[in-house]
């Protein structure tokens, strides 16, 4: 028992500190292909250490704090249902399902506190916000829906018990590409980068939900980046990937999921609103569903 | 008085909502507001709101003399400034019937392209930006400083050369100055394709920028559009070649167009331009140096030095558009009166608000950023 | 127009191109600012050798941003046009355009190419530097922004004033300066860039800058006013004035001073006599003030207190000993320079304001001074130096040897006199040229040719004379041989002049700068002529004060010693004029103008007590 | 402004424990808290006057900012750094104003250009404020019209060397002397002038009350405010409209 | 402007002929491209609508304001451009300045609404039939109409504001020596001394 208590307070922790990292990588991306030298190693930590040091904080009541609780609270979590080298921590309890349902938290709890700031921007920001996830979301499901179908289990650590079990050939990349193409694809729409980055928008619409949001709040935003990328990326390394041998290649894995789409989000633009649903729900669905009636025939 | 921000909040029908574009808002261009009223997605009216960089620049060119004015007009549209401070001078030395010197006339020209293409290329960073692509903004950026550079070693300031003078220019060239132009002419003609490949190609900008901000030939004679975004409504009208001054009309350049008039299309035809501004200047570079002379005509004390009584109108191409200067003298040391006519006057109002009205939320910003609306003209 | 591909449609992976890029080198410059370029325009620095303060800087200056501040231990010298003020700059107004480097007119002020400065809130007079030569932090980065040849705002070259030719002038007495017209006269008061040099330099502190902006803006009557303010010899200075004022002029620290005496006369010569009149009859007290004054001396000292004095209601009376006033404006400078009639109306000015002057009347033998103390409430004597010193050389009591002075007067009243055939002169001053030039104009009418020679101690580059003086008196066909100390007269057997020897100078002045000439023998030269004419300077003759007066008073080196304000150790008598500073035309109207008020003062209290 | 003088510097780490009461972890936090404070400064993106055309070169690749942990933030909610490039027109100055209090502290205004301090080019100017500091504390000038990326970035890494020393606590004063600030804010903007945010209220909150937070210039605030209407959220949540607090409320 | 081609003689011809049937009007070359053109207030309607309709002027590129308080007038200069012709016509006009009213002319050119509004705005002079007569610019102003000649800017600013009082340390050096300031920049102005 105590052992799962270590697990739950370490998964976390590792998920954010990867997380950061990840974060930079970002930032080290974009100022590589805009030809300039980009932040310092531990700029992320700085930015949260200051914004949760500032000594005023403008709350704008009981819900806006409340959400940004649920935002970073949601990926926590989600990280407890994420396998990573030795720790499973509650994965085993908790299915591909539980984990979709528990990243929506964030958004849902994201638009709670959103609600409360009142101001236009961050309104229109959280509905672009919501539906961007129902465009992503849609295609997720089908893709578990296919990868759950293919292991005939939605708990992970089986489904990267059985990717391990035969190396590369059996990794869900090799046995599944349609489906792990439109995972891919479902991810970049997940992480919310160019050309899916319709709700943050600063020229649009003052970056939308974070327009009232600074301080703590900022701060959680911040963490819950960290977070964000790395659950969309280690539950893409473990459904297709064949989750983490070891911490070495988890790792690697993890950044080479990260790098794909951050290395396109710098050279596109972002799509209207409806686009990225035509986007979405075009070509991973397309994908996706003829990836899960390959899995099934 | 409580700021109207503030005030006109809870104002709006209750399936509407207003929002407010600047004055600090990113989607907008330099310090200036747009209030726009929201159904939905949709802008159903758009008020613009000016002001915020409102200096009296033209009562404070009526406190000052002739000459003293030169360090003000560059103010007056801080991204592209030298015509601004050609137009003026053109505007005195009409009035006084100074003939300015051939080499003067040609180091002008080679200003105002080169100020031309820095404030395209900061173009399609603002444009791109609005769109969510920052990366043309940081190449853009970077390339106009090398522009910056050669301008600074030509004049000694960044961004307000205040070099033109009455009579001619400042300064002469420095040495092994058009060398240098040339070099860094090469370089940029060097970066175009990179620029090609990241925005002009780009599937999604130009997803995004079709359509945006459309207007017709008659709608844009009709607002008073002129400029690129004129051009990129199908009129090949540029003041550089019909309305001639200084040596343009010994110069061998087109005039781009477009015909869709929308926001793509002027940034098609900016892109266009920025070419032909490289080929004026490799003109100007090789002509340059086989024209001798002053680089200015001789003028009186500036500290008493009255023009004569009269009025004068001069316009210049600006990289916005056409931008005119209405000078008056009344025969004294100072300027009777000084209108500018800033391009973006009509741009960034009404032409904005026309454009604005019925487009989607998202196309707002980049609706004004296309127009290449320049806020301090409008509030001088 | 179109030159690229998928310009309809765009590519999806034409974009991804730019990952190119991950393979190279970011083109970020180091944290540290860069050298900034060549001609860069950034703080300000001064060079305080070159400064002379005269803040037209400050004039040009758009944004108000230049304050002068005076700087106690900086040499200051209002003669040469120097002053301890240098400016100081407000970097919260400043915008860096140049214009103040551009139009400096000595070239001190430039800009540095440092760039860089920052400070809290409170070293916010930071702000307010006072810039030299070190730059804003003491840093050297360099000049950056300076002057250039053709860059100047200032117009160093003066317009050109139309003159007689040589040829045209030297067979008569015309004058060889034709004024400006107009439109040079506008031309040459624009250059002006107001500093107030002039004004400081000048003796008289006339209003320069005021009325060369007069001038310039076509208001002749109000610069004609303001002339008048300081000045009643306006016509004789605006031909003849030593012109201080240019000496100090700034732009004449680089280029030709502006021409202020020029434009003095120009003023004075559009505006009608009739108006000038007017002009400086306005403010003349409405009542009379019931005192009378007496003035010795009709030159321009005299003239100028009593026209002061006249203005103040107080009855003036002028004592001339000669047939006509003016003094030694009239009797000392030639006509060419200085035409009679100008003389003549600048006298009829102070007359109509009710001097009253009275010629031929000899103080001491037709009137004493004792007289007119008693008759008068005041006394003031201003005389003229006329008297020539002489050389003392061997044989110089020889008859046709000359006082400069002497020859002049007797050309002005149109005495004869036996025209040399040639000769020469003694001296290198303004006398020198003036007797030199007019005897050769004399020698032109009468012989039809010019054999005039001047000799002087100095060389050719140290006279006193104007230089003007001396390049129109070389261009007339007179002689100039410096260098040469004379060492006596020649006398041939028969007792006729027939020349002057002298010797070659090597040095004016002794190591304590004691005039000790020392000569070299070798050098001897004898200069044939039938006329020697001295021209070293010239005296004063006190003679009239008598001598109990000339006990009585108190004496300094040979002149009267006088207080401050030109009262001398006898309260009822005043003294002015050349015989007391110098002679100078300017001067002797500055201490006019003194002893004008010093006895308007004398006479209010007189009048208190009474 | 005459009263210049009369600012008192703020005193140096005030939030530090004095003495030898502080234990070593909250010795640790506090330089981890300033070290990070200075090395993660949130620009707002504001161009407020002519030298904003010098920050995109300072952002962009050429002097990259962000090397320094500078990076410009879209809403006065998220920034650190108040940057007043240059003149700012009165109508400017309200929004200016209304941005600056809305930011949350610690915040710093940095005063670019010669507009800043003196009114620069434009002191003639009947639209122009002339010297910031009348309105509101700033912590660092940089000179030049306009400085270049350069000069900003210096001013930018003299403003961390003070964030990292704490010094540049000028903040606080706004809070301390609101009174003062809130006179020369009435004098220009007429007496009825009032900004939706609560700095009484805030000071008090957090302690940063001072003998001069109130005066007679709040006293007239009080006299002329007219309660601002709570925004009403058509979702039924309730709440306050950005950043409004009403006043009556905390007192 | 002096290298500009001059407009074919038949252009500068027929332009003269067509503006004859104005009545009042004088014209005159300014410049090979510019047409001065004066002409009573009240027919300047008339003279729009025959450069708009009949000489293609379709291009209003400003209207400007000039006040003339010593002869107590506005004058109003509509400068027109003509896309065909290229040549460029300046119509002034001139009203008295109270009560400072004149016509719109947005119904024919709409770029008038803007300079018709920034002309009120800064000059106090209104426009009937303009669309939109609302402050633009100065919305937080309420002094006079700060582009008239009778509103003194910098005597104005001198009495509103207070400047930055600078102590450095080499200024009261210099004061402890006997030196200072001995003119102030706002020594030197004529007007608007505080």
């Amino acid at each position: 028992m105590m052992h799962i208590l270590i697990e739950l307070a370490v998964m976390p922790l590792v998920a954010f500190t990867i997380g950061m990292f990840m974060v930079l990588m970002m930032r080290k991306i974009a100022a590589k292909i805009q030809r300039r030298v980009g932040p310092p190693l531990l700029q992320p930590l700085y930015d949260i250490v200051k914004l949760y040091a500032k000594k005023t904080q403008s709350s704008h009541g009981l819900l806006h704090d409340i959400g940004i609780v649920m935002a970073v609270g949601g990926y926590i979590a989600a990280e407890t249902m994420l396998p990573v080298p030795g720790m499973n921590g509650i994965a085993d309890k908790a299915g591909l399902l539980t984990l979709a349902y528990v990243t929506m938290i964030p958004s849902l709890g994201l638009a709670l506190g959103v609600g409360q700031c009142a101001n236009p921007n961050g309104s229109i920001g959280i509905a672009r916000a919501l539906t961007a996830m129902l465009a992503y979301d849609i295609p997720f499901v089908v893709i578990i829906f296919g990868a759950s179908w293919f292991y005939g289990s939605n708990n992970l650590i089986e489904v990267i018990a059985a990717q391990q079990a035969g190396g590369i050939a059996s990794w869900g990349v090799t046995k599944m590409p349609l489906l792990a193409i439109a995972g891919l694809f479902t991810l970049y729409a997940m992480l919310g980068k160019q050309p899916f980055e319709i709700y943050v928008a600063p020229a649009e619409i003052a970056t939308g939900p974070m327009v009232e949001m600074g301080g703590k709040h900022l701060g959680g935003l911040f963490v819950m980046q960290c977070f964000q990328l790395f659950t969309a990326s280690a539950v893409y390394v473990s459904m297709f990937l064949g989750g983490g041998e070891n911490w070495l290649f988890f790792i690697l894995k993890l950044f080479a999921v990260v790098a794909i789409p951050m290395s396109m989000a710098f050279v596109f633009p972002r799509y209207r609103t409806e686009d990225v649903l035509a986007v979405v729900w075009r070509w991973p669905m397309v994908l996706g569903l003829a990836g899960v009636w390959l899995v099934m025939h | 008085m409580r700021p109207e921000n503030y005030q006109s909040v809870s104002q709006p029908p209750s399936n509407e909502f207003e929002l407010f574009y600047g004055p600090n808002h990113p989607g907008i261009e330099g310090n200036y507001a747009l209030k726009v009223r929201v159904h939905g997605d949709e802008v159903t009216s758009a008020r613009a709101d000016g002001g915020y960089l409102h200096r009296g620049f033209e009562k404070l060119m009526e406190g000052r003399l002739w000459i003293q004015n030169i360090a003000l007009v560059p103010r007056i549209c801080v991204p592209d400034p030298v015509p601004m401070e050609v137009c003026y001078s053109l505007a005195v030395e009409e009035l006084g019937g100074i003939e300015v010197p051939l080499r003067a006339q040609w180091i002008r020209v080679m200003q105002l392209e080169l100020s031309r293409i820095a404030a395209h290329l900061f173009f399609f960073g603002g444009h791109a930006a609005t769109t969510g692509m920052y990366t043309p903004m940081f190449w853009g950026i970077t390339d106009r400083d090398l522009i910056l550079d050669l301008f600074e070693e030509l004049s000694g300031g960044r961004v307000y050369h205040i070099y033109n003078i009455p009579g001619g220019v400042r300064r002469d060239l420095p040495p092994g100055y058009l060398e240098r132009v040339s070099k860094t002419l090469d370089y940029l003609e060097s970066r175009l394709p990179d620029y090609d490949n990241l925005l002009f190609t780009n599937k999604v900008f130009v997803h995004r920028a079709t359509g945006i901000g459309a207007m017709t030939q008659e709608q844009a004679l009709e607002w008073g559009v002129t400029g690129p975004n004129l051009r990129a409504t199908g009129l090949a009208f540029d003041v550089r070649r019909d309305d001639p001054y200084l040596v343009y009309d010994q110069l061998d350049f087109d005039i781009p167009v477009e015909a869709a008039g929308d926001a793509w299309a002027r940034s098609l035809v900016r892109r266009s331009e920025l070419k032909e501004s490289l080929r004026i200047l490799r003109q100007v570079v090789a002509k340059l140096p086989h024209i001798g002379g002053a680089i200015r005509a001789p003028i009186p004390n500036p500290l008493a030095w009255n023009l004569p009584a009269g009025d004068v109108y001069t316009r210049v191409e600006s990289s916005k558009g056409e931008l005119a200067y209405y000078v008056v003298s009344n025969g004294g040391d100072k300027p009777y009166r000084v209108h500018v006519r800033g391009p973006s006057a009509m741009h960034a109002v009404q032409v904005l608000e026309h454009l604005a009205t019925g487009a989607r939320i998202e196309d707002v910003a980049q609706i004004m950023f296309s127009l290449d609306a320049c806020p301090p003209e409008v509030d001088r | 127009m179109s030159d690229i591909d998928y310009k309809d449609r765009g590519s999806l992976l034409n974009p991804l191109k730019s990952w190119a890029f991950f393979g190279r080198p970011p083109v970020t410059e180091p944290l540290e600012p860069r050298a900034a370029s060549a001609n860069y325009r950034g703080f300000h620095v001064n060079d305080w050798e070159k400064c002379v303060g005269c803040s037209t800087c400050q004039k040009v200056c758009d944004n108000a941003a230049i304050t002068m501040v005076r700087i106690p231990g900086l040499p200051v010298d209002p003669v040469k046009g120097v002053r301890d003020e240098r400016p100081a700059i407000d970097y919260g107004r400043c915008c860096w355009c140049g214009l103040c480097v551009d139009i400096c007119p000595t070239g001190s002020l430039a800009l540095s190419r440092e760039y860089v400065h920052t400070c809290t809130e409170e070293q916010i007079s930071s702000y307010f530097v006072l810039p030299d030569s070190s730059g804003m932090h003491g840093k050297p980065f360099g000049l950056g922004w300076s002057k250039t040849a053709d860059a100047d705002l200032v117009d160093l070259g003066r317009q050109e004033m139309r003159e007689l030719e040589p040829e045209q002038r030297i067979g008569n007495f015309a004058e060889i300066v034709a004024g400006y017209d107009d439109q040079q006269a506008l031309l040459e008061a624009s250059r002006c860039v107001q500093c107030g040099m002039c004004h400081d330099a000048c003796p008289t502190h006339m209003h320069a800058p005021e009325y060369i902006r007069a001038i310039w803006q076509g208001q002749i009557e109000e610069a004609v006013r303001l002339i008048y303010e300081t000045n009643p010899f306006a016509h004789v200075c605006g031909r003849v004035c030593t012109r201080r004022c240019e000496d100090a002029c700034s732009i004449g620290k680089r280029g030709e001073p502006i021409a202020i005496r020029w434009l003095k006369r120009y003023a004075m010569d559009a505006v009608p006599h009739e108006r000038i009149k007017q002009i400086a009859a306005a403010g003349k007290a409405t009542t009379a003030s019931g005192r009378r004054v007496a003035i010795v001396g009709a030159g321009p000292a005299g003239l100028t207190a009593a026209f002061d004095l006249a203005k103040k209601g107080h009855a003036v009376t002028v004592f001339e000993a000669l047939a006509q006033p003016g003094g030694m404006t009239r009797w000392g400078i030639p006509e060419y320079r200085l035409p009679y009639d100008r003389i003549d109306r600048d006298i009829d000015v102070i007359r109509s304001v009710g001097v009253d002057i009275r010629c031929n009347v000899k103080i001491g033998q037709d009137i004493t001074l004792e007289e007119l103390r008693n008759t008068h409430d005041a006394v003031l004597i201003a005389l003229g130096l006329q008297q020539g010193r002489q050389t003392r050389i061997p044989h110089s009591e020889h008859e046709k040897v000359f006082r400069a002075v002497d020859l002049l007067n007797k050309i002005t009243a149109g005495e004869p006199f036996e025209l040399p055939h040639c000769a020469v002169v003694i001296g290198g001053g303004n006398v020198a040229m003036d007797i030199a030039r007019s005897l050769a104009r004399m020698q032109k009418q009468q012989y039809g040719q010019v054999d005039v020679v001047v000799t002087a101690l100095e060389d050719q580059q140290h006279f006193m004379a104007d230089p003007d003086e001396i390049k129109e008196a070389l261009e007339e066909g007179i002689v100039i041989r410096d260098n040469c100390g004379p060492q006596g007269c020649e006398i041939s057997a028969s007792g006729k002049l027939i020349g002057l020897k002298t010797w070659k100078v090597l040095s004016i002045f002794d190591e304590h700068n004691r005039f000790a000439p020392r000569y070299d023998q070798a050098g001897e030269t004898i200069h044939a002529c039938d006329t020697v004419i001295e021209a070293i300077g010239q005296f004063a003759d006190t003679s009239l004060l008598g001598d109990a007066l000339t006990e009585s008073l108190e004496w300094n080196r040979g002149r009267l010693k006088i207080d401050a304000a030109g009262r001398t150790s006898e309260s009822w008598l005043w003294a002015a004029g050349d015989m007391v500073s110098g002679p100078d035309v300017v001067t002797a109207v500055a201490d006019g103008h003194r002893v004008a008020a010093s006895i308007h003062e004398a006479m209010s209290v007189m009048e208190k007590t009474k | 402004m005459s009263t210049l003088q009369s600012i008192p510097v703020v005193a140096t780490k005030a939030e530090k424990p004095s003495g030898g009461t502080g234990n070593l972890l909250a010795n640790v936090f506090d330089e981890l808290t300033a070290f990070c404070r200075s090395r993660s400064l949130f620009m707002l993106h504001y161009c407020t006057g002519c030298g904003a055309i010098e920050l995109p070169p300072a952002m962009t690749s050429r002097f990259d900012m962000e090397r320094l942990g500078i990076q410009p933030m879209v809403t006065p909610r998220q920034a650190d750094i108040l940057l007043v490039t240059g003149y700012v027109s009165t109508k400017t100055l309200k929004r200016i104003i209304l941005t600056y209090e809305q930011m949350n502290s610690p915040k710093y205004v940095i005063g670019i250009c010669s507009c800043t301090v003196n009114g620069g080019m434009y002191w003639q100017s009947y639209a122009t404020a002339k010297v910031l500091a009348d309105y509101m504390p700033v912590d660092m000038y940089i000179a030049g019209c306009m400085p270049r990326p350069e000069a900003v970035i210096s001013g930018l890494r003299e403003l961390m060397a003070n964030i990292r020393a704490g010094r540049s606590d000028n903040w606080r004063d706004y809070y301390r002397r609101y009174d003062h600030y809130l006179g020369n804010q009435q004098r220009l903007f007429g007496e009825n002038w009032q900004t939706p945010t609560d700095v009484i209220g805030e000071a008090r909150h957090y302690g940063q009350f001072g003998p001069e937070t109130l005066g007679e210039h709040t006293a007239l605030l009080e006299r002329h405010q007219t309660p601002l209407l709570p925004f009403e959220m058509r979702l039924g949540l309730g709440g306050e409209k950005t950043g409004v607090e009403n006043k009556g409320d905390k007192r | 402007m002096k290298l500009a081609a001059s407009p074919p003689n038949n252009v500068s011809a027929s332009l003269e002929f067509l503006l004859q049937e104005i009545p009042g009007l004088r014209t005159k070359w300014a410049g090979p491209r510019r047409l001065r053109v004066d002409l009573p207030a009240e027919t300047l309607p008339a003279l729009l609508e025959l450069l708009k309709g009949r000489a293609g002027y379709v291009h209003l590129s400003a209207i400007s304001c000039v006040d003339w308080p010593t002869q107590n007038e506005f004058e109003l200069v509509y400068h027109l451009w003509s896309y065909e012709l290229n040549v460029l016509v300046m119509a002034h006009i001139r009203i008295p300045r109270d009560p400072g009213v004149y016509l719109s002319v947005y119904d024919l050119y709409h770029p008038a609404a803007f300079f018709e509004r920034d002309i009120h705005e800064m000059f106090g002079l209104y426009f009937e039939g303009s669309p939109d007569m609302g402050k633009f610019i100065l919305t937080e102003w309420d002094g006079p109409p700060p582009m008239r000649k009778e509103f003194d800017s910098e005597a104005w600013v001198m009495n509103q504001f207070e400047w930055q009082d600078y102590r450095p340390d080499w200024l009261a050096e210099i004061e402890a020596k006997g030196g200072g300031i001995t003119t102030r920049p706002q020594d030197i102005r004529k007007d608007g001394k505080p």
